[in-house]
């Protein structure tokens, strides 16, 4: 076997912890008794609530209207009526105007979609602005709208379209479950990308700790019509983000500050692909997303669909509840998600994973002073110096940090997982780019 | 009026406040008795070019103002050179290249150039006294530091029969010898500055 | 609701990895253990005491101040480490009240004035142990002989091998091949030891003087952690495997001081360029200690591989000037000293590069 | 012999010297901008920013270059420096002869309000408030880790006795800094003579606020009745003090049910317990 | 090989600052942050050189001859002061960037020990004219690389919590304490051994 | 053109009244200085010549160590001579006072100036100390020039001084060369 490829600088080795899961069947999560459905949910802002309190809303109904350039249209993933319309906290600590919406007891979902037309006899504008209508947003994390991806400015071209099935999050399966069990699916949505973006070629990244999920796709891949590989790549995190990806896939560097766009690639996550599929093929728009509950503390852990807007406490029943009291319980991956201390907090169409975590599986422990030790340096995947730009913010040196690159950083969270002294590193470069951005917007106001 | 004479004590002590003057409060504060010789140079020469100067202001002309300031200080200097080589070789020696560098000592210059062009004769005394009597106070305090850890004595003037220093019994047979070098010199200072900020923070501290 | 209560909340990373300082400070100081214990063996019990006192003198002092700045950092075994390695850089005879003040500066002026772990700037252990050499140079030039070389008379105060040399060499002419001749030459004393390893290697046809393996097992005057160069070596490869420290440093130092004495080091004995006895050199004095244990120091040296390279290279050169030229036996403490004068330097001009800024292909 | 020596010699260096410089200066001149220099040389010299520009120099350059007109940017000057800002340029200015300070409107301490959950982070309010607006059920108060505190820059604010963010108004210059940095908006200006503040930023109803904090304003309006011509209102379940009123406010003081009305003669309050 | 001996003696082993405490004050005080630094440094250096030649002159063509070297003070201050000031004005009309990163360091220059240090050092040294004028250099670069690094080193603290009353000025100081401690390392011995025929 | 010349006229005065108050001052201080040296001087040769009388100085130029010497006479004889040497020391140079036989061993000796450390090398100051090194060492040579020809009471003295102590003897054996050169020759 030839050498794997993999990413230039950085990246840590955390255990992936993904046996737990990796061997179980999606299942579903069932209807919540009230569903909580904040507006924003995705990448830009908020979508515009269209439904008044009382109002009676029917499965895939919109509820919510795209705002702006970057937006995304909610629909509604239960029938029932608007219960209340107030403000929640999201999973990532910001609050957001949400939709509770009483479920009907009688409602059962929809079992079959069919889409009003053959998508193969939609144009390239067509399957945007319908990719737009059904609210459909990227799911490897970001949220970033779909169809605003889509839309190619003029002058740029896409040479590879690389799908995203990497999954490099420890514990999360989703993805890896997608890939084995909705295979024909995830390469019907490659076909509607591939129709919609015409790349010379399609890449397909899986890390090498998934190796079912890279014999299942090549052998998909190479019965399709065009140019498709699967790229198996060395276990290493943070291999699913995007400018790793490209990177490891193709070798190009996405230069600082850019989009994937500037070297001719266009990355989209396999759980995107496959809304995709459903929205483009079936007509449904994203009211439902596979994510992972797992973790120390969860009785048994599952790959569960769930419908968007489902309290995250029923999800934690439904895999049988608490072994123990955890320490956190985390909403996304380990390394990127949020800690969250109010069970009821809502999925949104980012979920992409629960994880009630035990003490022994945080290790938390003292933190000390930095040791100049240089392991965070070692695992920035950025090239960036943690260590300094965390000491610049804890001097309220922003515009210092933002000189050696605070806003190149992605808060992928290695320096934090390595640093040997606990420093809350990612805290500190979130902290800074808050400032920064509120310096900014001040600095507009007085030039206003 | 006693303000003119306490200032170069506390509030502007020229080593502790306003950073001047360093390199012979190091230099020579191996020993008490150098450090209160260099005291007693420096406040010679300040008097004597704080009076000149003030005597002379109205002669001098703008544009040659630090020419002329420091011709008044290098003549005074030079006296001093020549009377300590002549009656206190021993200290001479022991000063070395720092009574001549006393001409650039900027408290010197400092004082002439911010107070004695300023003001009336009288008043440039005091201030020449106080900001002489300041220096030496802040040299006595780093050398009585560094000579008796550097070389565990205090040496003052010698009297009749006494030669003059004072052995500290268990120190003395041991001394922490870099005090009395250059690094000694530098982390004394230090302490002794962080020392002085301490007591400034509880001065400023609200009486309430 | 009481649950909620409970609940804590961080920024990601939510999980982390095994490292922790404490783990890190106490594994470096496991490492050291063996080469204590022959420095124990071989130079008696007053070691154990010359250890104690500083390992008690830093850690009380850390805990003092520690209490007074309001942080409790004496788990965290940084002070227990730093007293260690100015016990193991005392020499056994040393009085008792240098290793404390040692440790008291190292703690006090040179850690904790910059604000403890991590603000100093200068190894403390290092800073610590210049400071009394310079203040008290007779007590820390005062050498035993090791218990198991028995053909000598005065066991205390008998002058280390690069000391001998170095006095020898001061009003030397002559040619001579190098130190290991000037030592045998001048009839330094070796173990028994040492006697019957060479006479085994003899047997098997190799020629091995008995200064190279009294060197590495550590049969020589010394300070009493310094001495062993095979145990200090173990543990260092302990340390590399640990990713505990990395393999810049003790390269880069080890490698320039090596060929630098390769190159130089014969026009000491009038023997020519290309002569020296880099050997001799790593085996004696303080190179293993200074080099794996001290210069590898994460606080004090450079943060990236690039600028450890030139930090180690640095140094490797010090210890050859002042080994060589300067009036001190020993150079270790003092080119690591020197360097990490260099270090902020160092770092300001070693940054690493940034992902996306090094005009990427398209 | 010699003194004729030194005589010449001293004098022809200090004559060469006196001419050649004179000359030299003449020769070589260059212009200075003495009015920058006038500028700076009134304005604090504390560079804390409030002006706007880098430091007191850069709004020196800008004033003196007239690029800027507004003359009484400098806060921690006030309107002396104002007007001896005007004197130089020439020009009338404006000004209001109100000195005003920053206060943190909120008493809540680890005892008398609650917390949501454990915080674990970087000490600093802002980094606090990325997650849920802060551990504090209130999410109007101060979270009390210190942002204000570091990046005022004369020290003014402190925590006090009973472990509350404090500003020390005699020491305060105005600068706005910490009303900036702050972000749960928990601090505002109030005159330097004021002698009441409703210590309290709840927004939330009565009932939500008793629940997690017992120095809460609960809108109960019993200020606007005890003390009518106080300045007291009530708006969003929050009391608030208009100061151009100058009333009595005592009463209400002593009336307000959670005593969140505090006396600002002695600096800091009672508890309640007391 | 002289020259070399000297530029390291002046250099490392008799360091102005770290060893012969001459130019602390700008040491201590424009060491904040190594731009300013470096300005500092380069300017002495510059006036260093001039110095030690133009007051070899004086001496050797003036004091000597006359037999009055006890005006070697005022007459090496005075020469200094006007070349201060002269290299200011030349500056400051030929260079008008150079005036900028250098000019305002240049007054503090006369009042700077290193300088006439630097003199008394060279007269007392019995150097020839070239002599003099390359350990006014050394000297100077003695100074620049001491500055540098110690305000490469104060750039670092300003990142490190360091106790309230050590802040600033304080740990500077001590932060020379310990660099003049580790430049103990370089003694005479070193010079002796490096070049024996001197 | 005109100011120039006032405003250098003025700083002229200033200088040359300076100038002349210095002169002044000089014409004062000086003989008393020169005397002190010649003291100095002379203290220093009677320390070094136990017997006899030191005579004239002759500048020597051209050699690494001797900077000067003055013959000894007893009566109309040269008994001896007394060198200045300068050697190396620790810190800088040392500048000796010697007294030598004809045969070259050494009478006396005496440190000048140097810049050694106080308590190590500045112990040579003491003319005890001095002595030490060629009382009775009973060595091969006059003059002990390395610590191995010591005595170990006397290798113990010079221990943490050694840099110094090897400065001392070698100067000091060049100085008995040079002696035994200079001979009876005046
Ligand atoms: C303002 C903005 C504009 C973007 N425009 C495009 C675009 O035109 N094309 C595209 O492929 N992605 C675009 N993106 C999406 C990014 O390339 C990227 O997919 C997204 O930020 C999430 O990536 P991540 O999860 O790796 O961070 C845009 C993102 C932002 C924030
Ligand atoms: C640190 C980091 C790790 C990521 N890991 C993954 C991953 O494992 N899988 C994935 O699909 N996307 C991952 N992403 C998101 C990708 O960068 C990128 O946004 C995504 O693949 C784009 O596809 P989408 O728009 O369809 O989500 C990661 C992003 C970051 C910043
Ligand atoms: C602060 C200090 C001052 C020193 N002063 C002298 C000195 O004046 N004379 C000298 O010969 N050596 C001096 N030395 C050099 C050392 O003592 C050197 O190691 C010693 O001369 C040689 O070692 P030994 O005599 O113990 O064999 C000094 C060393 C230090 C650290
Ligand atoms: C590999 C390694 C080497 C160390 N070496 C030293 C040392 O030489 N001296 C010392 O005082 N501390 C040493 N420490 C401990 C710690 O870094 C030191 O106490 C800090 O310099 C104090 O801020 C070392 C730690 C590690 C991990
Ligand atoms: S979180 Fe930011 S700084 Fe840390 S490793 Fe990731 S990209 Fe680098
Ligand atoms: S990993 Fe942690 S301790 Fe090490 S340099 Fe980075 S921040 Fe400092
Ligand atoms: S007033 Fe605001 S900034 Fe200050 S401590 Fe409270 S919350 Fe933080
Ligand atoms: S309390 Fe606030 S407004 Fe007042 S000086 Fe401090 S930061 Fe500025
Ligand atoms: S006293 Fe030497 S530079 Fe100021």
């Amino acid at each position: 076997m030839s050498k794997l490829k993999t990413f230039g600088l950085g990246g840590v080795h955390p255990h992936d912890r993904k046996s737990r899961t990796n061997g179980k069947p999606i299942e579903d999560a069932g209807i919540p008794a009230v569903a909580v459905i904040p507006m924003s949910q995705h990448l830009g802002s908020p979508a515009d609530c269209t439904v008044e309190v009382g109002a009676k809303v029917e499965e895939g109904m919109p509820i919510g209207k795209s705002s702006g350039f970057i937006s995304a249209n909610i629909h509604s993933p239960v029938t029932g009526t608007v219960k209340e319309i107030g403000r929640v906290f999201l999973p990532n600590g910001t609050s957001s105007q949400a939709i509770s919406i009483e479920v009907e007891e009688s409602f059962s979902p929809k079992s079959s979609w069919k889409a009003d037309k053959n998508w193969e006899e939609l144009s390239k504008e067509e399957l945007i602005d319908l990719v737009a209508d059904m609210g459909i947003v990227g799911l490897g994390g970001a949220t970033f709208p779909l169809n605003v991806k889509l839309k190619v400015p003029t002058g740029s071209t896409v040479e590879y379209l690389i799908i995203n099935g990497v999954e490099c999050e420890p514990y999360l399966t989703a993805d890896h479950r997608g890939m084995l069990e909705l295979t024909d699916k995830i390469f019907k949505g490659i076909e509607i990308l591939y129709k919609i973006m015409e790349p010379e070629k399609v890449f397909i990244g899986i890390e090498n700790n998934k190796p079912d999920a890279i014999k299942v796709m090549s052998q998909k891949a190479s019965a399709m019509s065009f140019p498709t590989e699967v790229v198996p790549l060395k276990l290493r995190y943070p291999q699913g983000d995007e400018k790793q990806l490209i990177q490891a896939v193709t070798g190009r560097e996405i230069p600082s500050g850019a989009l994937p766009l500037a070297i001719g690639c266009i990355v989209s996550n396999v759980g995107t692909v496959y809304s995709l599929y459903e929205a483009v093929v079936l007509g449904k728009p994203l009211i439902e997303r596979i994510l992972t509950v797992s973790g120390g503390a969860i009785k048994e852990p599952k790959n569960l669909r769930v419908r968007i807007g489902t309290p995250i406490s029923e999800l934690i029943e439904k895999c049988g509840g608490f072994s123990e009291v955890p320490e956190k319980v985390v909403v996304g991956g380990p390394m990127m998600g949020f800690a969250i201390f109010d069970l009821d907090t809502p999925v949104t169409k980012g979920t992409s994973g629960i994880l009630a975590l035990t003490l022994k599986e945080v290790n938390s422990s003292v933190r000390t002073s930095c040791l100049n030790c240089g392991k965070c340096i070692q695992a920035c995947p950025m090239g960036l110096n943690p260590t300094t730009l965390f000491k610049y913010i804890d001097h309220q040196d922003y515009d210092g940090a933002k000189d050696i690159g605070l806003l190149d950083c992605k808060e992928c969270g290695s320096c934090g997982y390595t640093c040997p002294a606990h420093i809350p590193l990612i805290h500190g470069m979130k902290l800074g780019k808050l400032i920064l951005r509120k310096n900014q917007q001040k600095q507009n106001k007085v030039k206003a | 009026m006693i303000k003119d004479i306490t200032r170069g004590f506390f509030k502007e002590n020229p080593v502790f406040v306003v950073l001047l003057g360093l390199c012979p409060a190091l230099g020579v504060s191996t020993k008490v008795v150098n450090s209160i010789g260099m005291g007693a140079g420096v406040i010679f020469v300040l008097l004597g070019s704080n009076i000149m100067v003030s005597m002379l202001k109205n002669f001098i002309p703008e544009k040659v103002r630090i020419p002329a300031y420091i011709v008044i200080i290098a003549s005074f200097v030079t006296i001093v050179q020549m009377v300590m080589q002549a009656f206190m070789p021993d200290l001479y020696k022991s000063l070395g290249v720092f009574v001549p560098l006393i001409v650039v000592n900027c408290i010197i210059l400092g004082r002439a150039e911010a107070f004695a062009n300023k003001n009336n004769l009288f008043r440039s005394i005091l201030d020449a006294l106080g900001m002489g009597i300041g220096f030496t106070f802040a040299l006595f305090l780093i050398s009585l530091v560094r000579e008796i850890l550097g070389a565990g004595t205090i040496t003052l003037f010698p009297m009749g029969s006494w030669d003059g220093i004072i052995v500290i019994p268990i120190l003395s047979n041991a001394p922490v010898r870099v005090m009395a070098l250059a690094a000694g010199a530098l982390l004394v200072l230090g302490y002794l500055k962080a020392l002085w900020n301490v007591f400034e923070a509880r001065k400023k501290e609200p009486v309430s | 609701m009481s649950e909620k209560q409970n609940m804590l909340i961080t920024a990601s990373p939510q999980i982390h990895g095994p490292e922790t300082t404490a783990k890190i400070m106490w594994l470096v100081t496991l490492s050291l253990v063996p080469a204590g214990i022959w420095g124990i063996f071989v130079f008696g019990a007053r070691s154990i005491l010359v250890i104690g006192v500083s390992i008690l003198a830093s850690v009380i002092s850390e805990y003092v101040i520690a209490r007074i700045s309001k942080k409790s950092t004496i788990l965290d075994g940084s002070a227990f480490l730093t007293g260690l390695l100015i016990g193991y850089n005392m020499p056994a005879a040393v009085p008792l009240f240098i290793p404390a003040v040692a440790s008291v500066f190292a703690i006090v002026v040179v850690k904790w004035s910059f604000g403890g772990l991590g603000g100093n700037w200068m190894n403390p252990a290092l800073a610590g142990r210049v400071f009394v050499f310079f203040s008290w140079t007779g007590g820390m030039t005062t050498w035993t002989m090791p218990g198991t070389v028995h053909n000598v008379a005065d066991t205390v105060s008998h002058a280390s091998p690069l000391g001998f040399i170095k006095a020898g060499l001061l009003d030397f002419s002559g040619a001579l091949h190098g130190p290991v001749e000037f030592l045998s030459n001048q009839g330094y004393p070796h173990s028994g030891m040492a006697e019957s390893i060479a006479e085994w290697f003899g047997n098997i046809g190799i020629t091995i003087s008995y200064t190279y393996i009294d060197g590495f097992l550590g049969n020589i005057p010394g300070c009493i952690g310094e001495v062993s160069a095979l145990l200090l070596l173990l543990g260092g490869i302990f340390l590399l495997i640990r990713k505990i420290i990395t393999w810049h440093i003790p390269v880069a130092y080890f490698g320039s001081f090596a060929l630098l004495v390769w190159i130089f080091g014969g026009l000491r004995y009038n023997t020519g360029f290309f002569t020296g006895d880099p050997l001799f050199h790593i085996l004696t004095g303080g190179m293993m200690l200074g080099v794996l244990f001290m210069a590898t120091d994460m606080v004090t040296s450079p943060i990236t591989g690039k600028g450890m390279i030139i930090f180690g290279v640095g140094a490797g050169l010090l210890t050859f000037m002042i080994r060589f030229y300067g009036s001190f036996p020993e150079g270790v403490s003092l080119a690591i000293i020197l360097m990490n004068i260099f270090v902020p330097m160092i770092n300001r001009y070693t940054q690493p590069v940034r992902f996306g800024t090094r005009g990427s292909k398209k | 012999m010699i003194i004729l020596y030194s005589f010449l010699s001293v004098t022809l260096l200090g004559l060469i010297f006196g001419v050649g410089l004179s000359m030299a200066s003449k020769a070589l001149a260059v212009r200075k901008d003495e009015k920058v220099e006038a500028v700076e040389s009134k304005l604090p010299g504390i560079n804390c920013g409030a002006c706007g520009y880098a430091g007191c120099s850069g709004y020196a350059e800008a004033i003196a270059k007239e690029e800027e007109e507004d003359l009484t940017l400098c806060s921690p000057g006030g309107p002396d420096v104002a007007l001896e800002l005007a004197e130089i340029m020439g020009v009338e200015v404006e000004i209001s002869n109100q000195r005003m300070v920053a206060q943190v409107f909120c008493r809540g301490n680890d005892e008398r309000s609650k917390t949501e959950f454990v915080y674990q982070g970087v000490t600093d309010c802002n980094a606090a408030y990325l997650y849920f607006g802060g551990n504090k059920s209130c999410k109007y108060g101060c979270l009390g880790l210190d942002s204000c505190i570091k990046v005022c820059p004369v020290d003014a604010i402190i925590h006090d006795e009973d472990g509350c963010v404090w500003v020390d108004k005699e020491l305060c210059i105005s600068c706005g800094k910490c009303i900036d940095i702050c972000p749960t908006g928990v601090m505002k200006l109030i005159p330097h003579e004021a002698d009441y503040i409703v210590a309290c930023n709840s927004k939330d109803k009565g009932a939500v606020t008793r629940k997690y904090c017992s120095v809460g304003c609960i809108g109960c309006k019993m200020c606007e009745k005890a003390s009518p011509e106080g300045g007291y209102k009530v708006d969003n379940f929050l009391a608030t003090i208009d100061y151009s009123m100058d009333g009595e406010r005592e009463a209400a003081s002593v009336k307000c049910p959670p005593k969140c009305i505090l006396s600002l003669k002695g600096v800091t309050v009672k508890d309640e317990k007391n | 090989m002289t020259y070399i001996a000297i530029l390291i003696t002046f250099v490392f082993i008799s360091n102005f600052v770290l060893t012969q405490f001459l130019g602390i004050c700008p040491f201590i005080g424009v060491s904040k942050n190594v731009d300013s630094a470096v300005g500092m440094g380069f300017a002495v250096t510059f006036v260093m050189a001039l110095a030690s030649i133009a007051t070899w002159a004086i001496q050797h063509l003036v004091l000597i001859p006359l037999k009055i070297e006890f005006l070697q003070t005022i007459t090496f201050i005075l020469v200094i002061a006007a070349l201060v000031q002269l290299v200011e004005m030349v500056i400051q009309k030929i260079s008008p960037p150079l005036y900028k990163a250098l000019g305002i360091y240049l007054p503090l220059i006369t009042t700077n020990c290193a300088v006439m240090g630097i003199a008394l050092i060279a007269v007392r040294s019995d150097f020839s004219a070239l002599e003099s004028f390359v350990a006014g250099i050394a000297a100077g670069f003695g100074f620049l690389l001491a500055i540098i690094l110690m305000s490469t080193i104060r750039e670092k603290l300003d990142a490190e919590w360091i106790p309230k009353h050590l802040r600033g000025v304080p740990i500077a100081f001590i932060t020379g304490g310990l660099m003049a401690l580790a430049f103990m390392a370089f003694d005479k011995a070193l010079i002796n051994n490096l070049f024996p025929g001197l | 053109m005109k100011q120039a010349t006032i405003v250098g006229g003025k700083l002229a005065l200033i200088c040359a009244l300076a100038a002349v108050s210095l002169g002044v001052a000089n014409e004062i201080t000086a003989p008393v200085i020169a005397e002190l040296k010649a003291k100095q001087l002379k203290e220093a040769l009677q320390m070094v010549v136990p017997s006899g009388e030191a005579g004239e100085e002759t500048f020597v130029e051209d050699h690494p160590a001797v900077t000067a010497y003055y013959p000894i006479t007893e009566g109309n004889s040269t008994t001896g001579y007394v060198i200045k040497l300068v050697g190396k020391g620790y810190a800088g140079d040392l500048v000796l006072l010697a007294s030598f036989s004809l045969e070259g061993e050494i009478l006396g000796s005496v440190l000048l100036d140097n810049e050694e450390t106080p308590g190590l090398g500045k112990e040579a100051e003491n003319p005890e100390y001095m002595k030490r090194f060629y009382i009775g060492t009973g060595g091969t040579s006059p003059v002990p020039a390395k610590k191995s020809e010591l005595s170990q009471a006397n290798a113990d003295a010079v221990s943490g001084a050694t840099i110094t102590f090897i400065g001392i003897g070698q100067a000091l054996s060049a100085g008995s060369e040079y002696t035994k050169k200079l001979g009876g020759a005046q």
